[in-house]
């Protein structure tokens, strides 16, 4: 199983058909995740701008 | 197999009403007699619009209920306990949802509702109906309690911190309530008249509110003996009819990270049917919010971590007609049976509503 | 039976949303592609939090779309048919809830919508999609329209009435719809931002409303020809998220009475699964209401006589995003596959809510 | 100038809390007896909280009142006429915001409220409190009546039309009203419970509505006789506490432009310090919409022509409390003492609300 | 006295469009100059339409503003301290309603905004324009600030216990907030399109508000210092345009009587024009509401005592838009020109509405 | 079947078990009924007072 870990949550992020660079987003968290290796899978936080989120 | 036979008394109130939409779909159970003393001789649809055409069945009075597999009761607390043995020589089976058998000991009953209780060699008998925390004593039971509304939405949030062992027993916990106009019930009076009620964001119960009796006994349980802190319960009344969101406050003993709490609630509720964990870093619906529940039978938890002040934010949302109410006693009601938990409950809410 | 494979064109939308949240508990099909431009690479449950621990479908780009069964497109008017060569190329039945295939006359179209159609040869084909007036043509049909979520409440409340042929065609129409936020769509704007949308009661098309172009087509067919008399539709925006009530002044061209009515109502809808005839003597909900409707596919049906001035008043309520759109869409979907027409469709609405 | 003395009968409910709160501020009055019969001794703010350290005032008995310079009825419809006399006796004049005196004609009333009037000698004294119409007959009047609130919307809305002598007799006049829970007083039950109430789209009224009478009569009035076409008047109570919108459809009796209804309704309403056309062709709030008119006593009045039908649909907005009932009073209040006639009624409404 | 000349930058917004409606009611200032950038040429009404016909001024370019006595500025925080030299070159006296100069340490503010202040010399000159607490250095400042509108409730229900030194300061302090959509400003975005805001119970800032850096500050400084407990501040957006409620729990450090509470609230309030205390044994509204506040701008504050606990529950209420932002401001402008406090803010909220 | 009909709304309404001069409500229309045969199965309207249904 191709999984890696997101290191905000730590759910389970499934890289299959993905390649290094590419985005994705954490099915548990919603974060916006990079994948950064995936012989040994690994992901990590894509750059965010803080959104706004009003009030 | 064939279906077991149902009565619900108090049909003609707002979690009789929610349990009949219920269990006139749910596939292993005939719902045969509907009690309303004010109703009898109605049709159903007369009270509960939304069934016109699903059923034609008829209100009876409560004295002409006759015998059947089991019963539900959606009474004013008070009313269950004080004709429990007549309900029980109904049914083998009895769930009640009102508060009269939620806690096991007649002196919190007594101190918490002002008055003794009516059947109190009952009171350990009967189980605290929330799966999530009595999912097995549920399968032999024979006395089943509903669970608070408001209560329910803060075990299910809090029960994993304290199940931890993470709280801070030496600094209050604060739960602040809000709730919708159902919660009250189908009574019409001065405070729910639309005109005083529409846009309100009336404190109703600033200390003392009676959920806190079920959640100084359920997370006292999880905490192995007793709730050490004092518990400070506020609820809040505001636009909405049906929904709760509870705001908790907890100072933990140690710092953490996020991550460790997200391991905490996970192995608490992954496997849960009806909880879901619920925090996004985007989007508009990043905490759990009721107005996407309304109709479902989730507990929606989520959390936010202070570092600076070793504190947990806990937010948990539900319908207070469902699961905390109505949808729940399904639940459990497949849980004593020993059907699929699920069973009867997949509404999965509205979005947008 | 193996299930049929569907996709969502449009997902990201509310009525996309509706539809994805009922065709995942259908029994007869299996949602295997939901669309969006915006939101390709998402979770769904991140657009619509309803379907968190749900679905784990994710959305794919619509240029990413892949053959199937049977599309649904979900996509602003004008959009469906300028690509409708590339949908149809995908699957061999499309159902369009646009406004694109609603009308059979390009003429009409391009009076009512002010441009030409994009597909004029297709406009003949397309079937109008109210299962109530077109169930047997449904049957045949690869490219179906969705209707209009005023015109559907508008036509199956006067229906009744213009085939029975008791309409008197020398006297206006008169339609006034009070409708909700949602069915304006997603897509924010100034005047859907919450403190300028909270309580309104806007006139938004005082006249001119491109859904009289449906009512005039439909209910002048069962007229046998054309309406003859000028239809007066407006609509008004009010403090709701879900749900349509339509008010129609007809006059008619002799003396009746109500009982004449009620059998003529009776014929066309008591073999209906989804129209319901109310009203009543008694009670709270007398007439058709749209708040008990949340979430269901009925669409409510009621009216009331003046004898001194031989008019009767129609009210018709439905959910816009069921019985108005996604609903109706499934439930025609069932007639071209010759299903139980409530297949996925049973939810009753809630009361109260 | 020293202040007249006035007294409010019916001052727990909602039209005799909005006059308490206006006279207050008013100049040139004062307020010296609120009477409720239900409340007698309380203080006004434990009924009306607005009013908490505003008013040291409390409720004196309907029976203790002492005589004044003015009073104000508040009551029931049929209260005020049955004890006329017995207020008469109390001050030389009397504002009556029931619909006890708002028709001319005893037959006309008793054809409208189901039994004969108690006081029909009065009727031709009692002038119909819209100063937009009456202004001078107020100005002499010792009985002046209010007006009905969906009434004074439609009237206002209408007038410039039928006193132009545009509208086609032969056609039916259509006014649907749209109207907030506040209009049904303040006595709670089970229609007006919150959870029924809320998110409310309820017909309550579809045919013969009371406020037809008012119509029929003031617009009779200014088309020289008799208004000669069928009035179908239908009222729809929203989600919404206080307003009105009423949406009518008129059809002329020759081929208009717009700008000729502009001369029309400009004629009638530039000097109107209460009555503004409302018809804009950019921006959120394009024509009439009661949001905005809380608390204020502005009538906002729109149109829109449709040429193909000559048709032209009329909209008109307002605060049902306010024009609708205390602040139109106090208006012909000013009138009647020939005060300037915007004298405490200078707040504008809230943006956003 | 000839009026003092008056502009507002930021008019198109919602404090700005509250002060436009406050200030042209008042008597001593004449408002020359409204300013926004994207609605320069505009007239005022037709952003804010509440003032049509009360109003024929147009917005001007913020370059354009001129000269004058006093600028309000209601811009989005960072955009006054990033110009704030510009506007105080227009006028003497400068009213900040933005966040820029609520506190007086550049660090204080560092830590809870982000970002370096861009004018950190003028902090300690600033005066943060709560009347209740500084009304006498308001006297003599050129600079004052806004305050936050949760803070002010919060402030305004817990000043008292803080002065009287009742807080037991080594348990945390808990607030939660119950807020309206108005609160978030005139931009709409996904998260307050109607749809999706409606009926919303929604979490925006479990950890981390802004506004507690205010608290600390200001219930600090009336402890003598700082306060040296945690403070935990949540606010949840609920449906509602304006109002706010926030619910506190405070332990006090000796055990108390609620006449105790009585008196130190009674001390503190009593002679204050707009604080009232709130706390009633019988009727519909016993404790603070901002439903009755829309408009007013009062500050309702209540509290109830748990005395097992040792906890005083405290509650208050305002409208974010008048004492939590434009009526404050007007008061605080009052204070600076030594004219009697409630000059133009005499509207004392509408029941019901 | 021992059916009558409403005489409001002409629904049948089933007579079993009911005796002359019990009251039953129309499933269709509800207004309130009175057994007035069950040989020749006939219900009338049973007197009432018109609720007043506000506004
Ligand atoms: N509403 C909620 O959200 C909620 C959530 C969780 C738990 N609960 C609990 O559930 C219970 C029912 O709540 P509800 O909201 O459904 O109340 P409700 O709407 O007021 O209905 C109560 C019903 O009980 C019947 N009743 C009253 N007194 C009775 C008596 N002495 N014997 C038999 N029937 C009697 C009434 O009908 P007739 O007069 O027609 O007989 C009515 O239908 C309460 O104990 C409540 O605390 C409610
Ligand atoms: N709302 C109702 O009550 C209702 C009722 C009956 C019928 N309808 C009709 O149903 C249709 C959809 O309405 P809605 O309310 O669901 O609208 P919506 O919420 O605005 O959603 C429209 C969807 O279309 C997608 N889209 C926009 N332009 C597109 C294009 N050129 N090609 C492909 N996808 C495109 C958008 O998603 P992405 O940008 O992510 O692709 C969006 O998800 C409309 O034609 C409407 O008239 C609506
Ligand atoms: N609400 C509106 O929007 C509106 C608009 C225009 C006109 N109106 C008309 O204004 C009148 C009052 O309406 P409302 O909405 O203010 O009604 P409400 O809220 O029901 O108040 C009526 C008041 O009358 C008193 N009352 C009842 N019976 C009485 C009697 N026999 N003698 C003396 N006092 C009696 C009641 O108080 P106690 O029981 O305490 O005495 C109550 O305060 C009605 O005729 C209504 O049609 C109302
Ligand atoms: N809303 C509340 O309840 C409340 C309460 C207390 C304090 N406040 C504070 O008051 C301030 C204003 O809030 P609001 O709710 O009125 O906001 P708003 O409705 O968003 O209005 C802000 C106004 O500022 C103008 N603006 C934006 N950027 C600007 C710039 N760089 N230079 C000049 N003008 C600019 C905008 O108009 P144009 O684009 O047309 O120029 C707009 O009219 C905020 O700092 C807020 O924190 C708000
Ligand atoms: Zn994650
Ligand atoms: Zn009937």
């Amino acid at each position: 199983m191709n999984m890696a870990h997101c290191p905000e949550c730590e759910a389970e992020v499934a890289l299959q058909g993905l390649m290094v660079g590419e985005v994705l987003f954490c099915p548990d968290c919603n974060a916006e995740l990079e994948v950064l290796n995936t012989e040994q899978p690994e992901v990590g936080l894509a750059p965010q701008v803080e959104e706004d989120w009003g009030e | 197999m064939s279906r077991l036979r149902v009565a619900i008394v108090g049909g003609s109130g707002y979690t009789g009403g929610e349990l009949i939409r219920l269990l006139l779909f749910h596939p292993h159970v005939e719902l045969t007699q509907i009690a309303s003393g004010s109703r009898a001789g109605h049709y159903v649809h007369s009270v509960h619009p939304n069934l016109r055409k699903v059923t034609a069945l008829r209100f009876c009075h409560p004295n002409d209920l006759t015998t059947c597999d089991i019963v539900f009761l959606c009474l004013p607390h008070g009313a269950s306990a004080g004709e429990i043995e007549r309900y029980q020589a109904l049914a083998p089976r009895v769930i009640d949802l009102s508060a009269d058998f939620r806690l096991r000991s007649p002196e919190l009953y007594e101190r918490w509702y002002g008055a003794a209780h009516r059947a109190p060699e009952l009171l350990n008998q009967a189980i605290y109906g929330l799966p999530e925390l009595h999912r097995r004593e549920l399968a032999e039971a024979n006395l089943v309690s509903g669970t608070g509304c408001m209560a329910t939405a803060a075990i299910l949030g809090l029960a994993p911190l304290y199940r931890a062992g993470l709280v801070n027993r030496a600094i209050p916990l604060v739960v602040e309530a809000k709730v919708g106009s159902s919660a009250a019930g189908a009574t019409p009076g001065a405070s729910s008249h639309h005109p005083e009620r529409s846009g309100a964001v009336r404190s109703f119960q600033p200390t003392g509110h009676r959920h806190s009796a079920e959640l100084i006994q359920e997370l006292g349980e999880l905490s192995g003996g007793e709730i050490a802190q004092p518990v400070a319960f506020s609820a809040t009344a505001i636009e909405l009819v049906r929904g709760i969101l509870i705001t908790a406050h907890v100072f933990v003993n140690e710092p953490l990270e996020e991550r460790r709490l997200w391991r905490v609630y996970r192995e608490a509720y992954q496997q849960e049917p009806f909880v879901r964990i619920v925090k996004e870093r985007n989007g508009v619906y990043r905490y759990p919010e009721p107005k996407i529940l309304v109709g479902s039978n989730y507990c929606d938890v989520g959390f936010e971590y202070d570092a600076e002040q070793q504190r947990v934010v806990v937010m948990a949302a539900l319908d207070n007609l469902m699961k905390g109410a109505a949808g729940n006693a399904v639940q459990a009601l497949n849980c004593m049976f020993g059907w699929d938990e699920v069973t009867g409950l997949s509404f999965p809410g509205l979005h947008p509503v």
